[in-house]
């Protein structure tokens, strides 16, 4: 494999909130190779949204990054400085959101949203700056973008407005496009309109997409690579095609058999007992699913491990792989 | 612009609440004015009736109602018993002093409490967060009269360097030309800069005054809606898109804070209105609020219903603009 | 076949809201126009469609909540839509049909104990019998739901999601209804929870012959649960018939693009049925053309100017379009 | 069994109250205020009434803490004796409106329809009035008594309680819980009352904090004006007015202590306020 666009190396990052300090992500590493789609998938509370925030560098104030490395074509994107920071984020590297109509500004036209990002980024005229606006909505397949221009937010769908957000986080044609859950809350026709979008203009650029969702089916069908989370720990990656066919770390194999799609009949869907170990906990085991596990051996709690490489490109957190 | 001709239309049913209002207040006055002017004892009974008939009193109360309506169209708001002028004519050369009082207590407010709220927000915990808060706390807690009682012995007695606070005008100095009726601009109408300043320090302590009370609820409310813009997920893909500093604060952050800071305008005014009888009081400010203080001691209600009308009108006023301004700000307010 | 336990026969519920201009016609949204649904005792009804299709309109009516603007709902062959709303929630039916609702955390009053969030509807729907009636009533339906009993001094707030979501059929389970009317029971759980979700909602049906109606946005979800469904677009039933038909073939154009536009686990080869455009407004729609133009990739000029009947198709299940079969 | 719940709400008290001294401060000085309405007759060194003129306009000294004033009166006493009658007030008032304001909001706010248009237009015309000149003109027109400064304050208050719990209301009447007791045999007045009104007592609670250190300002405002409280009655809002007089000749403190008194007073108001806004509603921080 080439050197990746983006590495995320042992992130660690801890909350403070008023009832204590949340271990939110220990120890995140993945690769994001040029051009590649990945998912990175995980239920509520995983860290996968945090892990997103903390590349883009718009986590909020409560957020303590401990320690880690995010390396953007070489480079660490957390030791920038702020002004490099912001040139980076939109240009380089941006991200959509879950929440498409909040997530634009209320009172402000959407071709005027699109233009800010493009002047900020590209020293150009007003009227080139518009005229690029205007090719931005195009290339998102919005009909009539001339007219849509002028358009708010509360005026358009959700559909119509995730496709703003795309074209805004396109705008200034980045080589990384973070997805977070872009189309929970759509409707499922809407998704796929809106993800094989994601997709066509990801392969036209060679654009890489981290694609973040708790839809494992989703990501099944759109993402080359898989990244799975719990509890913020990175539990596996692996190919798509292996993660589905062969999970080696106990939650992914229990996860996807709690998928309805992957089933036939109602009895052969299986729960995952337990829940999500209380993240403020001092005394975390250092595998995060073991309370949960039915192959916990003794030595699941004897101190930290890495994560190990079980197949090409296949990686597990797990001292009792599948 | 229908819409707004709509807004102004759906005002009219308030406005005529009002009407009914103030008229039903100062009827139930327990003084029968009547007979409060017929105190004097060298008048018969026969003269006490005269009297009510004259002033109306002796008709029923749905009577008397369209008599003050149609009275009222015709601009009539009645005589006040006590100067004998007309209610109107009081009115009118009064309203430009209390006017000039509360428009620049305001502006002074604004001026203030935008700047301090914003900043606040943008470092909350941080030392100028608490001087806002304190600021705030303490400008709601501060009764309007003791606050200019304190200036004025502060200021005046100890200090000396405020004017002796009786009224609008220097009494050695003359009024300049009336054109608006409000000195300072009046005065720079004319160019006459002795009179300006004259007039301008006399208005210092009362606004202060007024100003810092109307100073809390919108440093409070820029701060809270500041926060909750910075917060919110527009401003986070705003951040995400690398957008500078300066337009995430001002043409995403602050633009969306405006709308319930304006909303928040209006009410101050509102409250500042209602102050402005106490800050007046004190300062011996000739405006209509001592002007309506006058009449509720002498049972003088025509005058008191004058003021309140002019006070609910203004206040509609107020309250009108700011929807008219809240829609060129929001796109959404128009639909 | 057994007669129905529910029956409604051209439902139709429109909401008035109010004229554009001052003086103009009053605008009604037809959230539901004209539906007719059978449930049959112990029989599991899924009904699918996207936001804003009238499913948790129609749920709502068949509930009892909302009075149908037309249209009739018998309840055992007897009618229940002669009565208000606030007569029927007098009457003894109304622990017959008990509903269970999306989102589990604002579906439970904050101020309840989850014993008292189960206890309400026992209290005025069944209030003979003392407190340790009342008491053994409510740990039955809590072990009913694999709630442990510990969690009955708890307060919503103190649960996770899926504690919430088995107080919530806990509290519709504990007057022992005929017909529990699910509306997105699952949709705001994590897959590996709602998993045990749908299981449990399985074994109440068999185990007690309760008979459910479950509406949904996820057709995956539905196939599993469901022997019957019921597809909706804007206000209309646009296709009906056994689950495993409907999932296998679907004959409507719209379930078509439902059903290629969910994503799957196992890439089958199929052909996607994109849907591009808006749907037309359920604001004063027309009666002569078909709700789905401007949507549909099979639209000829006939489609906008006649309106297709539900029609029965060879194969016993129901479609309204005219290309359906 | 509510003993988990109890110890949730104990933590934010503690987490409210132990991690900001200010509150803590705003607590105990209410309590002391409190304090000194309950006793404050029993408390004070000097009959508040009493007047001597060989005594008049002395400034503090360890005889006369806060001074005299032009009847000789001891303005520590006067001051101290007043509390009771200005938290009345403010206390009557506040109790009045929140209490018919929120059950007259929550019923129009659940039910709608006709009544629920003519008490919002009422309001309406309420709130176009400057509330404290709505004050004066009632107090003017109901007749020169404490009482009336009570309805008064109440009056003026109303609006803001009807359309707080009517909002509160229409927000939360379409909520599955509302439509769960609906399923479960609930009829409306068992919703509004066992479902709706416990569930918006928070912000009201809220709101009525808020407004007593407000109520407590309108009050003493009237006063001041001459309307309401009469004299010799010891009262914080005349004695300022009183003593305002004596301000440009120097005797600053016949108004500064009862004008003090009232500050702090308010002030008070306003923290606890802000304090139980925290303890009860996290979210509504400002």
């Amino acid at each position: 494999m080439t050197a990746p666009l983006l590495s995320v190396q042992n992130l660690t990052v801890d909350f403070t909130t008023r009832s204590g300090m949340v271990h939110v992500l220990e120890d995140v590493s993945f690769d994001i190779g040029a051009g590649e789609i990945i998912g990175i998938i995980g239920e509520s509370g995983s860290g996968k949204s945090v892990t997103a925030y903390t590349v883009m560098g718009i986590l909020d104030h409560a957020a303590r990054i401990r320690s880690g490395r995010i390396a953007f074509e070489g480079t660490d994107v957390l030791q920038m400085d702020r002004r490099s920071r912001d040139n980076w984020r939109g240009k380089e590297a941006s991200i959509i959101f879950q929440n498409p109509r909040t997530a634009l500004n209320p009172i402000r036209a959407v071709g005027d949203q699109i233009a800010d990002v493009i002047a900020r980024h590209t020293p150009a005229r007003a009227s080139e700056v518009r005229g690029r606006a205007v090719a931005a909505l195009k290339q998102v397949r919005i009909p009539d973008p001339e007219r849509r221009m002028a358009a708010f937010p509360f005026e358009l769908s959700g559909g119509l407005c995730q496709r703003i957000g795309i074209a805004i986080a396109l705008a200034c044609a980045p080589k990384l496009l973070i997805a977070d859950e872009p189309t929970t809350g759509l409707d499922v026709t809407t998704q796929a309109v809106i993800m094989d979008l994601i997709r066509a203009l990801a392969s036209e650029r060679g654009m890489s997409v981290a694609l973040i969702t708790h839809d494992l089916a989703l990501a099944a069908e759109y993402c080359d690579r898989i990244v799975i989370m719990h509890a913020g720990h990175v539990v596996e990656t692996a190919k798509t095609e292996d993660i589905i066919a062969r999970p080696r770390h106990p939650y992914t194999a229990r996860l996807l058999r709690s998928v309805p799609s992957l089933v036939d009949r109602i009895d052969e869907l299986q729960a995952i007992e337990g829940s999500l170990p209380d993240l403020r906990r001092e005394d975390l085991p250092p595998c995060r699913f073991a309370e949960r596990c039915d192959r916990r051996l003794p030595t699941c709690d004897a101190g930290k491990f890495e994560a190990a490489l079980v197949g090409p490109g296949h990686t597990v957190a797990c001292r009792n792989p599948l | 612009m229908t819409r707004i001709a709509l807004r102004l239309l759906s005002a009219i049913p308030t406005l005529f609440g009002v009407v009914i209002v103030t008229f039903l207040l100062t009827r139930v006055l327990p003084g029968d004015p009547a007979v409060f002017f017929a105190s004097n004892p060298s008048m018969s009974t026969d003269d006490i009736a005269a009297l009510r008939e004259q002033l109306g009193l002796d008709k029923s109360l749905i009577e008397q109602f369209w008599i003050y309506l149609v009275a009222l169209f015709q601009g009539d708001l009645g005589n006040s018993l006590t100067t004998g002028q007309t209610v109107m004519t009081e009115i009118i050369n009064r309203l430009p002093a209390s006017a000039e009082l509360t428009v620049f207590a305001f502006l002074l407010a604004i001026g203030v409490s935008l700047p301090l709220g914003l900043a606040a927000a943008l470092r909350p915990g941080s030392l100028i967060d608490h001087l806002s808060r304190l600021i705030s706390t303490l400008g709601v807690s501060m009764p309007t009269f003791v606050t200019g009682l304190l200036l004025i012995y502060v200021f005046y007695f100890l200090l000396g360097v405020a004017p002796e606070p009786i009224g609008r005008m220097d009494p050695f100095l003359f009024d300049p030309p009336k054109v608006t009726g409000m000195l300072t601009v009046d005065a720079l109408i004319a160019g006459d800069m002795e009179v300006f300043r004259a007039a301008f320090t006399q208005m210092i302590l009362p606004a202060v005054t007024m100003a810092l009370f109307a100073l809390a609820p919108l440093t409070r409310m820029t701060r809270a809606a500041m926060l909750g813009t910075l917060g919110s997920e527009f401003v986070r893909t705003a951040r995400a898109s690398g957008l500078s500093r300066r337009k995430i604060i001002f043409t995403y952050a602050f633009r969306n804070a405006l709308l319930p800071v304006v909303t928040t305008m209006g009410m101050t005014f509102s409250y500042m209105l209602g102050a402005n009888v106490l800050v007046e009081r004190v300062f011996s400010w000739p405006g209509i609020g001592a002007f309506a203080m006058d009449s509720i001691i002498n049972l003088d209600y025509a005058p008191l219903q004058g003021f309140m009308l002019v006070m609910a009108a203004i206040f509609i006023l107020v309250n009108l603009t700011t929807d008219i301004v809240v829609t060129i700000i929001d796109p959404r307010a128009s639909k | 076949m057994t007669p129905p336990l529910l029956q409604a026969i051209g439902l139709q519920k429109h909401f008035a809201l109010g004229p554009k201009r001052p003086f103009g016609k009053p605008l009604k949204l037809h959230a539901v126009d004209g539906v007719d649904l059978t449930i049959a005792p112990g029989e599991a009804v899924g009904l699918v469609g996207e936001s804003g299709c009238g499913k948790s309109t129609l749920a709502r009516l068949v509930s009892r909540l909302l009075d149908p603007t037309s249209g009739e709902l018998l309840l055992e062959g007897r009618e229940i839509s002669n009565q208000t709303t606030a007569e029927f929630a007098r009457s003894d039916r109304r622990r017959m049909i008990q509903m269970v609702f999306q989102d589990p955390t604002e579906s439970l009053n904050p101020r309840f104990s989850v014993f008292d969030l189960i206890a309400d509807p026992v209290r005025t729907l069944m209030p003979r019998g003392g407190s340790a009636a009342l008491r053994a009533r409510v740990e039955a339906a809590a072990e009913a739901v694999n709630l442990p009993l510990a969690l009955l001094d708890r307060f919503p707030h103190q649960l996770s999601g899926g504690q919430k979501a088995r107080v919530g059929i806990a509290r519709a389970l504990v007057v022992e209804p005929r017909l529990l009317v699910l509306d997105e029971p699952t949709s705001a759980l994590d897959v590996s929870v709602q998993a045990t979700v749908l299981q449990l909602l399985d074994r109440l049906r068999r185990e007690r012959g309760i008979a459910l109606l479950f509406v949904s946005h996820d057709l995956n979800v539905v196939r599993l649960l469901c022997s019957r469904i019921i597809v909706m677009y804007l206000g209309q039933v646009v296709e009906s018939g056994p689950s495993d038909q409907i999932y296998s073939a679907p004959s409507h154009p719209y379930t078509k693009a439902l059903l290629s536009a969910i994503p799957s686990l196992r890439p089958q080869l199929r052909e996607r049925v994109k849907l591009e455009g808006d749907p037309q407004s359920p604001i004063s729609p027309s009666t002569t053309r078909c709700r789905f133009c401007g949507r549909c990739p099979v639209e000829v000029a006939e489609c906008s100017q006649h309106m297709p009947e539900l029609r029965t198709l060879p194969d016993g299940r129901q479609a309204r379009c005219h290309f359906a079969g | 069994m509510k003993s988990r719940a109890m110890q949730d709400r104990w933590d934010v008290i503690r987490h409210v109250v132990g991690g900001n001294p200010v509150n803590l401060i705003a607590f105990v000085l209410f309590a002391l205020i409190c304090l000194a309405a309950l006793l404050g007759p029993v408390l004070a060194p000097q009959d508040p009434l009493a007047t001597n003129a060989a005594f008049a306009l002395q400034p503090p000294s360890t005889q006369f803490w806060f001074g005299t004033d032009q009847l000789g009166r001891d303005i520590f006493s006067r001051v101290l004796v007043a509390t009771r009658l200005d938290l009345l007030i403010a206390f009557g008032a506040v109790g009045l409106s929140c209490l018919l304001g929120s059950l007259i909001g929550a019923m129009i706010g659940y039910w709608g329809g006709f009544w629920d248009g003519a008490t919002s237009r009422v309001v309406d015309v309420l709130m176009a009035f400057p509330l404290f000149v709505l004050a004066m003109a009632t107090v003017a027109a109901l007749g020169n008594t404490v009482a009336n400064v009570i309805y008064a304050t109440a009056v003026i208050n109303l609006p803001f309680y009807i359309r707080l719990a009517r909002a509160e209301v229409r927000v939360r009447r379409g909520l599955g819980y509302v439509e769960a007791a609906r399923v479960g045999g609930s009829g409306d007045w068992r919703i509004l009352i066992r479902f709706l009104l416990p569930n918006i007592a928070s912000p009201l609670v809220i709101q009525a904090s808020v407004n007593l250190g407000w109520a407590v300002l309108n009050a003493a405002g009237l006063s001041f004006l001459g309307l309401g409280v009469r004299p010799p009655t010891p009262e914080w809002g005349i004695m300022v007015a009183e003593g305002a007089r004596f301000i440009a000749s120097g005797e600053w403190w016949v108004a500064a202590f009862p004008g003090f008194a009232l500050m702090v007073t308010v002030f008070t108001f306003n923290l606890t306020g802000d304090a139980l806004r925290d303890i009860l509603d996290p979210r509504m921080r400002t």
